[in-house]
């Protein structure tokens, strides 16, 4: 028979529903609907002791609106502080576009699993990322260049709709100024302008021609769903292996613990089990991503 | 975001209704300009939401209005055959006929709600409309209907505790 | 593991004395409803009923409960949490089928992250077991280890001897706690008649559950259009289900809250975007079928559910978890 | 989000009830609230300056204004802010002084009560989201659709603009009743004499062209651009070869009853309906014409020396865009054959006015004599009935036909001008007299002209030898009376024309339940429909004399010159807005909006990919008002300026 | 009757008449009735027709309207004289097309009450005699008792009960209709609270109401939107009382009475008694009536000169 369960009866055990206090540091705008948010811990001990994976995510509270999950933006390797890049869409990031440097908000987290850095130690890494799909890249991207001699080569695709569609804007100079890094930006056609000089088209396409190879490397990609369906064909056919490929997965994730049961997909819980995943094992998944 | 209220030092003061009005800008607002214009004292309870038709006015916003406390809403627009969009004080007059019998039926203080015609020229009529609204409704008492606060799932008495604060 | 038998009149004494002690709550009627609810008075507990219409996971995992309050003042924050006063809690007259129910709760908000809120309920309250005497015909717990006099989850198990006599078995100290002192030992013609009476309650468990072993297989299978066809994605069978724990997050004002929430929605899992992975009815009422009978079972071992047939009975279009699930196999094989 | 608050003294208007600094003070502590102050006047230049001065120095993006009502300064703080260089819909008053100072005395109670309209006001602009207004393009030509005195004098005068005007008719000559009339009150100028200048205007001007026997067939599109559809009737006379010498209709053989001289005279099936027609070229009454119904004859082609009959004519659809529309399209008499005391219109000598009008007009089947028409002896004693079918629920009408009183004794007058043995009689309820010179003119006729008033109604007209006999009471002296008339002339009431409410229901505009077409505002937009660019002139929207016809036709024409003299319309952006994603497509907001621009629209889903029905709002014909909002259940139509979210924020704030 | 139906229905799919027909079969529990979806000709010999079939099909019309757009076009339902109303509701709405349905009318002599058994064993109600039996009123459900439509007002196919064959149309029996609204008139305001504040404190948020209800056909119900956030999402006495003033508004001059949401709400609240009242002010004041002309203005969406606002200062 079984015993209930005791939880520590003097203290109640940690509230996980509970956010942390953050002070919104610096904002910035990236695009005309996406603007990146410097946060920092009101807890001194936690802004020391808050550390996470690139790919990983948080619970970001606006108090008295919502909750809505985005991914970490900013690199670990850069301490003190986290950044989100958030896009307007509905209810909560209309809020949260609307603070102001110094307003307070609720974090929790990092929740899921984050990219696998060790795993990436060694190897070439090719990025290909799609409008807002850069934020979580920016995270590990940053990562890899912070300890740059961890891994090999760095190839970086990324595009947008159009210019200023594209985020983080004065970091792909510093990408494109940094050894071993080689980045290729482009733009939907149409999305240009006369002084442009990225490519033009999707990026898939632009992914053909940088033409990586898939030798001891691996690629994350992140972007619009209709961007990723293509990508993986482009680098099907330039015979990239489904384990080489790594992705994270989008899916209303509200409690962020595995425990309010809509971001499943099978009995892998998005938020808790991803929201990364190769695409190795996204093939295993019955229900269509 | 939920901004705390101001340090409740009104607590002790005698409660006085809090009546929200939804005044369409053409005939009704225009009633209580004329009303200010002609310094024509009325009750200070009542909050005015300028909207451009009586019509405009959602059923759901008084039901809003009464369940975020407000002790009684006033719903005034042209009089029929006056609407400056012709029609919209008619399909105001059927909803809000129907919306006013849900309520009653309900058993919502028909106090409560209220709705009155007030033309541009009718200063004088909008004082007395509030003046015998803000009674009605203070005689209704404060709303402890539809804003009455969550029931909790058992009635175990709380203690609270404060985990964060800065 | 203490066997005694107790009379109508003790129960009611053993009622008026947990009353004063602690929260207790017990099925009663309300119109034609059976619901538990607070007791306020011994005469009111209601022991006749096949089971409560609403398990009692809602004394758990309420239908609504704020986690936390928050204040804003010159642009500080603060944050407050309750706590349900740490008084025990003790719940009278629980279905065997709900009291395994919670044993699948436990595993869901343990674990890695802890839900205080939950825990802290669970640890403060005893559950009193009535066995199952007059099974329905939509119950089918048998099929699901379990059964109309299991024990597992219960602190103590009562069975009506019909004869205004209780047996009364302990199975913890703490479900033993509160029958200490009254009631007389069991005898051996008691206990026969104890299982007797279970063994009649068994034969009374016509229906049954038979998850086919290769559901995974069925997952593309044209069969969920058809079988969800008649769902009108209400959340009653999720609302009612005992060991469905979905829920959602928001706040109301200050207070930010925890409410249920069911998979049968198509809101539930739509994006901010719009996008929603499950915005078919067949896909999630195929949700529902595969949590159930094989994600639960894939991450936690078991089957989540304990065949209180609830779903059946309450559906407003008398959609059959079981038969879908049983059939699934059979046509496998015929195709 | 940077909110500015800016906090009016107006004088001691304000700050003599609301402690003004405390307002802005406790303002400055309001969610998102980055600036308050206040000053003495906000409206003038230097507040005005200071409100501009703080958005630059605090980035300021939205800004609440605390002073008077909306009313008065909206305007001018709206273009204030838009000088500053934000959105102009980004900016809310705060109505401190009508509702706030102006009416309350206590000053704890006002400063409370302004504290909260302030708040409001700031959580309202919190959710306001830029808007800009709309500018469409505008066709810059006018659509006069009918041809009588109204749509002629609209015509001449938005031409005269320098505007392009289509004038359609759908008789083959514009004039319509007016060109009936033989004299015309109170100054008895001769109708001929005033309106034939003006039809030779309308077919001369080049601003004008000119489509008679013709027919609006199809109206869409909306204000600046409506798309019309006109059937020119197939005429079988070639317009451009005709000379208009009149010999094919001296030839022809078929004579039939002409509608002009309301069947008192006859007309050839070829014909022009009176002689000083405009055009003046003829038509062939295809129903009645030897050739059309037998094949033969063909007399016309033969004589005409031009060769302009063309008896293959087939209709033509022109199609045309406009930027407004002038309905002009007039009124038909009250058919008082329901009355069986004027003996159900069987009495060949009941005639109603406009009869008597062609028998008193010179160039008329009588040659102006009054005459009886069962046997065309001229007519001595005269009975007029004032009032048939105006004023009377039961059988007629509910309305006053405005001018009868005024005709009736225009033509009594006329009536012992043209015979000075003759007598008139008249049957009268009130004599409506209310116009320039009407009552002086009404006491003429009886003092200087022997017109014989009796107050009371006709109870009976028989026919006994050959004379009709009027049996009615004079409820002055209460006597029974029977006059021995030979003529009897009904002031038949003015009546919508037959097809008015189809007319209505093409145009998008409304109509009571008299199929009179309704204008916008009794008061303040006479002329003006619900539908933005379609006007009204004249006795399609309620019984009208000529001075008052063809005043409203210049105010119709003013309005609709007002609407296409800018190139393009500018328009307020506070509009409704449709969420596709949401709507049901129960289209109820359609079934609401008075002003018709709710459509259908069939889109696909954008998530299921699906076909859907939804409502799509025709912005430039929007006016805001919001009913369509109130009734959709799922929310999916909002008002941009008074949106749900804005609205609730609002009630949030202060509860 | 039941031979009849399945000898129509089949012949209909035979001929490619219609591609789907939604009917009644038995439930599992041997006495109740399901919905179900006949496809195929040998599918027909499940469909059955009782006094248990109080289902409202028409709400499922709206689901497979996509099928009607397909090539053969056509989808058949089997519907009650109340159920044609909502079709009626649906068309008047634009939901569905009159000729994309084909209703197979039923005589019906009022539907039994099977939900007795809940809470409780299955036990006594089981399908007896079609003859009259003595407790037959007693179980009849209340909206039945007052039916003025046991023959569809509107219908391609009429299945008539065998029984009357050749009988006059059945007779209404005097019952009127709003007895239990006007029982709750007669309360003061304060008992009417009380009584609707116990009822709405069970909801449990389950919108079991609104998702069985023909008429509640809107992409995304407002309960269910954030922006604004018309009716807080979880289980309060405050919410669920907005949302039932929500829903019952919402429906007012549209609901057609057919019961459903009564029936399907797992915590009984009488629901039906809220619409009802609504339908009876709008009878009174508009005369108007839900689910009988298609054509026909909806009332909210309409008006008089001359509606009544004695209710207006």
């Amino acid at each position: 028979m079984t015993e209930v369960l005791k939880p520590g009866s003097s203290e109640p055990p940690e509230n996980i529903y509970l956010p942390h206090l953050a002070a919104i540091k610096e904002i910035r705008e990236e695009t005309q609907d996406i603007k990146t948010f410097k946060l920092v811990f009101q807890d001194e001990e936690l802004r020391k002791s808050f550390t996470y994976k690139p790919g990983q995510f948080i619970e970001f509270s606006i108090f008295g609106v919502g909750e809505s999950p985005f991914c970490l933006a900013s690199s670990p390797t850069r301490e003190g502080y986290i950044e989100c890049s958030i896009k307007k869409m509905g209810k909560v990031t209309q809020a949260i576009h609307d603070l102001e440097e110094g307003d307070i908000v609720g974090i929790r987290g990092p929740y899921g699993n984050g990219f696998p850095v060790e795993e990436m130690k060694g190897k070439n890494l090719i990025f290909v990322g799609g409008g807002i799909g850069l934020a979580p890249l920016r995270s590990l991207i940053w990562n890899v260049i912070d300890r740059r001699d961890d891994f090999k080569d760095v190839i970086i695709v990324y595009g947008s709709r159009s210019i200023a569609d594209l985020v983080y804007k004065d970091e792909l100079k510093q990408w494109q100024n940094t050894p071993g890094v080689k980045l290729t930006l482009t733009v939907d056609p149409g999305g240009e302008a006369e002084d442009w000089k990225g490519e033009i088209g999707f990026v898939p396409t632009i992914l053909e021609k940088v033409n990586p190879s898939p030798g001891n490397s691996l690629v994350i990609t992140c972007g619009p769903p209709i961007m990723i369906k293509f990508v993986l064909v482009t680098l099907n056919k330039m015979n990239f292996s489904s384990q080489q490929i790594i992705t994270t997965l989008e899916r209303k994730m509200t409690c962020g613990l595995g425990k309010c049961g809509r971001c499943n997909i099978g009995s892998v819980y998005v938020c808790k089990d991803g929201p990364v995943f190769t695409y190795a094992q996204i093939e295993q998944f019955q229900e269509e991503i | 975001m939920t901004e705390s209220r101001e340090p409740n030092t009104e607590q002790q003061e005698e409660w006085q209704p809090k009546i929200i009005g939804f005044l369409c800008k053409w005939c009704s607002y225009a009633g209580a300009d004329l009303a200010g214009g002609s310094r024509i004292p009325y009750p200070a309870n009542i909050r005015i939401i300028r909207v451009p038709c009586s019509g405009r006015v959602n059923p759901l916003f008084v039901l809003k209005c009464l369940e975020n406390g407000a002790d009684g809403v006033l719903v005034s627009g042209c009089h029929p055959g006056d609407c400056h969009y012709s029609e919209g004080n008619y399909y105001a007059r059927r909803k809000f006929a129907v919306f006013k019998k849900l309520l009653e039926y309900l058993g919502v203080d028909p106090r409560r709600f209220q709705v009155s015609w007030v033309s541009a020229a009718e200063g004088e009529k909008w004082a007395e409309i509030v003046k015998t609204v803000v009674e009605e409704v203070r005689a209704a008492g404060p709303n402890k209907q539809l804003s009455a606060p969550v029931d909790k799932c058992s009635g175990a008495p709380v203690k609270r505790k404060h985990l964060k604060n800065d | 593991m203490t066997e005694k038998i107790v009379s109508k009149e003790d129960l009611k004494k053993i009622l008026e004395g947990l009353m004063k002690t602690s929260e207790l709550l017990a099925p009663g009627k309300e119109g034609d409803l059976v619901l538990f609810k607070p007791v306020k008075n011994p005469e009111e507990v209601f022991f006749a009923y096949p089971n409560s219409l609403k398990p009692v996971k809602e004394f758990f995992f309420p239908p609504r409960e704020e986690l936390f309050k928050h204040e804003i003042r010159e642009g500080k924050v603060g944050l407050s949490s309750e706590h349900q006063e740490n008084r025990k809690r003790v719940i009278w007259g629980v279905r065997p089928c709900d009291a395994k129910s919670l044993l699948m709760f436990d595993k869901m908000f343990d674990g890695e992250y802890k839900d205080s809120y939950y825990l802290e309920k669970r640890a403060k309250s005893v559950l009193v077991g009535l066995a199952c005497n007059e099974p329905l015909d939509s119950c089918f717990c048998l099929s699901l280890n379990a059964g109309p006099h299991a024990k597992e989850g219960l602190d103590v198990l009562i069975t009506d001897l019909g004869d205004d006599s209780y047996l009364v078995e302990g199975i913890t100290a703490k479900g033993e706690e509160l029958f200490q002192g009254c009631g007389k030992e069991s005898g051996e013609g008691e206990r026969t008649r104890k299982k007797e009476l279970e063994e009649a309650a068994k034969k009374k468990i016509r229906k049954t559950c038979q998850p086919p072993p290769d559901l995974e297989s069925f997952f593309e299978d044209p069969y969920w259009e058809k079988v969800s066809r008649k769902c009108i994605s209400c959340g009653v069978c999720t609302y009612l289900c005992p060991t469905c724990f979905c829920f959602d997050l928001s706040y109301e004002g200050r207070d930010c809250i925890r409410f249920w929430d069911s998979c049968s929605f198509s809101p539930f899992t739509k994006m901010t975007s719009g996008e929603n992975p499950r915005r078919e009815k067949k896909t999630r009422y195929r949700q529902r079928v595969y949590h159930k009978f094989s994600y639960f079972k894939k991450n936690f071992g078991e089957i989540a559910c304990v065949g209180c047939g609830r779903c059946l009975r309450e559906c407003p279009v008398k959609v059959d978890i079981v038969e879908i699930v049983n059939q699934c196999s059979k046509d496998k094989t015929k195709d | 989000m940077r909110i500015g608050v800016f906090v009016c003294h107006c004088g001691t208007n304000i700050s003599g009830t609301v402690d003004v600094a405390k307002v802005a003070e406790v303002a400055r502590g309001m969610p998102r609230v980055k600036f308050a102050t206040d000053y003495r006047y906000m409206c003038s230049e230097p507040g005005q300056n200071l409100i501009k001065d703080a958005v630059k120095k605090h980035n300021l993006d939205k800004i609440v204004v605390a002073s008077c009502s909306p009313s008065l300064h909206e305007r001018t703080f709206r273009k204030c802010v838009e000088g500053a260089g934000l959105n102009p819909y980004q900016m809310e008053m705060a109505n401190i002084r009508e509702q706030c100072s102006w009416v309350h005395h206590d000053k704890k109670e006002g400063t409370k009560k302004a504290i909260d309209l302030v708040k409001m006001a700031v959580a309202k602009v919190g959710k306001d989201v830029p808007l800009k207004r709309m500018r469409i393009p505008v066709e810059k030509k006018v659509l006069v659709i009918g041809g009588g005195i109204a749509g002629i004098q609209a015509a001449i005068d938005v031409s005269m603009a320098g505007f392009k005007v289509v004038l359609v008719e759908r008789e083959p000559s514009v004039g319509g009743r007016m060109a009936r009339f033989d004299k015309t009150f109170p100054t008895l100028d001769c109708a001929a004499c005033i309106l034939t200048p003006k039809m030779v205007t309308v077919a001369q001007n080049d601003n004008i062209t000119l489509y008679t026997y013709s027919e609006v067939e199809e109206v869409s599109g909306y204000v600046g651009n409506f798309e019309v559809k006109i059937r020119k009737r197939a005429r079988s006379v070639d317009m451009d070869k005709c000379t208009g010498c009149g010999i094919c209709y001296g030839k022809c053989p078929t004579k039939v009853p002409s509608e002009f001289d309301m069947g008192l005279g006859k007309r050839k099936a070829i014909y022009v309906p009176f002689p000083q027609a405009v055009p003046n070229i003829p038509v062939i009454d295809r129903k009645n014409c030897i050739y059309f119904l037998r094949e033969k004859c063909k007399i016309c082609q033969k004589v005409c020396p031009p060769g302009a009959i063309d008896y293959e004519q087939e209709d033509e659809i022109i199609k045309e865009k406009f930027g407004a529309i002038i309905v002009a399209t007039g009124f038909t008499l009250f058919d008082h054959s329901v009355y069986g005391e004027y003996g159900y219109g069987k009495f060949k000598d009941v005639v109603t006015g406009l009869h008597f009008e062609r028998m008193a007009n010179a160039s008329g089947p009588t040659g102006g004599k009054i005459v009886r028409p069962s046997d065309g002896r001229e007519a001595k004693d005269v009975v007029f009935i004032q009032c048939v079918g105006s004023r009377d629920e039961q059988k007629g009408l509910p309305y006053c036909s405005r001018l009868c009183c005024m005709y009736t004794a225009k033509q009594a007058l006329l009536l012992k001008e043209h015979n000075s043995e003759a007598q008139a009689y008249v049957f009268y309820i009130d004599i409506r007299a209310a116009g320039k010179n009407y009552e002086e003119f009404v006491r003429r006729v009886q003092e200087e002209y022997g017109a014989v008033y009796l107050r009371g109604r006709v109870s009976r007209i028989f026919e006994k030898d050959d004379m009709l006999i009027v049996r009615g009471a004079d409820t002055l002296s209460g006597a029974q009376i029977e006059i021995k008339a030979d003529l009897v002339v009904l002031a038949s009431g003015l009546i919508a024309q037959p097809d008015a409410r189809k007319m209505a229901q093409m145009l998008g505009i409304s109509y009571d339940k008299n199929n009179l077409f309704t204008e916008a505002h009794p008061k303040l937009a006479p002329v003006e429909t619900v539908t933005a660019g379609i006007f009204l002139t004249g006795a399609c929207q309620s019984p009208k004399d000529i001075p008052d016809t063809v005043a409203t036709a210049s105010a119709a024409s003013v309005k609709a010159i007002g609407l296409i003299a800018p190139d393009e319309l500018t328009l307020e952006p506070l509009v409704a807005k449709v969420n596709p994603d949401i709507c049901s497509g129960c289209l109820a907001c359609l079934q609401v909006c008075p002003f018709s621009a709710i459509e259908k629209e069939d889109v696909k889903d954008r998530l299921t990919k699906e076909m859907k029905i939804v409502a799509k709002v025709i912005e430039s014909v929007c006016h805001g008002c919001g009913a369509c909002s109130a009734t959709c259940r799922v929310g999916a139509i909002d008002i941009a300026g008074f949106r749900d979210e804005e609205i609730l924020a609002e009630v949030e704030a202060i509860t | 009757m039941i031979k009849r139906l399945q000898e129509k229905v089949g012949k209909l799919l035979r001929e490619k008449k219609v591609a789907l027909v939604i009917g009644y079969e038995m439930a599992g529990d041997g006495i109740s009735t399901t919905p179900c979806f006949i496809e195929r000709e040998d599918e027909v010999e499940r469909l059955v027709w009782n006094e248990h079939c109080v289902y409202n099909l028409s709400r499922y019309l709206i689901e497979t309207r996509e099928l009607a757009s397909s090539p053969s076009p056509k989808i058949g339902v089997v519907a009650k004289g109340c159920d044609v109303k909502s079709i009626i509701g649906l068309i008047q709405e634009n939901q569905i097309k009159r000729d994309e349905v084909v209703i197979i009318g039923m005589e019906c002599e009022g539907q039994f009450d099977v939900e007795g058994e809940r809470q409780f064993k299955v036990e006594g109600l089981k399908l007896k005699d079609k003859d009259k039996d003595k407790d037959k009123e007693g179980k009849l459900l209340e909206k039945c008792k007052a039916c003025e439509v046991h023959i569809p007002k509107v219908y391609d196919l009429l299945i008539k009960d065998d029984r009357n064959s050749g009988a006059p149309e059945p007779q209404s029996p005097e019952v009127n209709a709003y007895a239990q609204v006007e029982e709750l008139e007669g309360k003061s305001q304060e008992e009417r609270w009380q009584y609707w504040k116990k009822e709405f404190a069970r909801c449990i948020k389950c919108y079991a109401c609104r998702q069985v209800c023909p008429l509640c056909f809107c992409p995304q119900c407002i309960a269910d939107q954030t922006l604004p956030q018309w009716i807080s999402p979880s289980p309060s006495l405050k919410g669920n009382t907005t949302w039932n003033i929500v829903r019952a508004f919402h429906l007012a001059g549209r609901c057609i009475d057919c019961g459903e949401c009564e029936r399907a709400c797992p915590m009984k609240i009488p629901l039906r008694k809220i619409n009802k009242k609504l339908g009876k002010e709008i009878k009174e004041m508009f005369d108007y009536e839900a689910g009988l002309d298609s054509e026909a203005k909806p009332p909210l969406a309409d008006f008089k000169l001359e509606d009544p606002e004695e209710f207006i200062r």
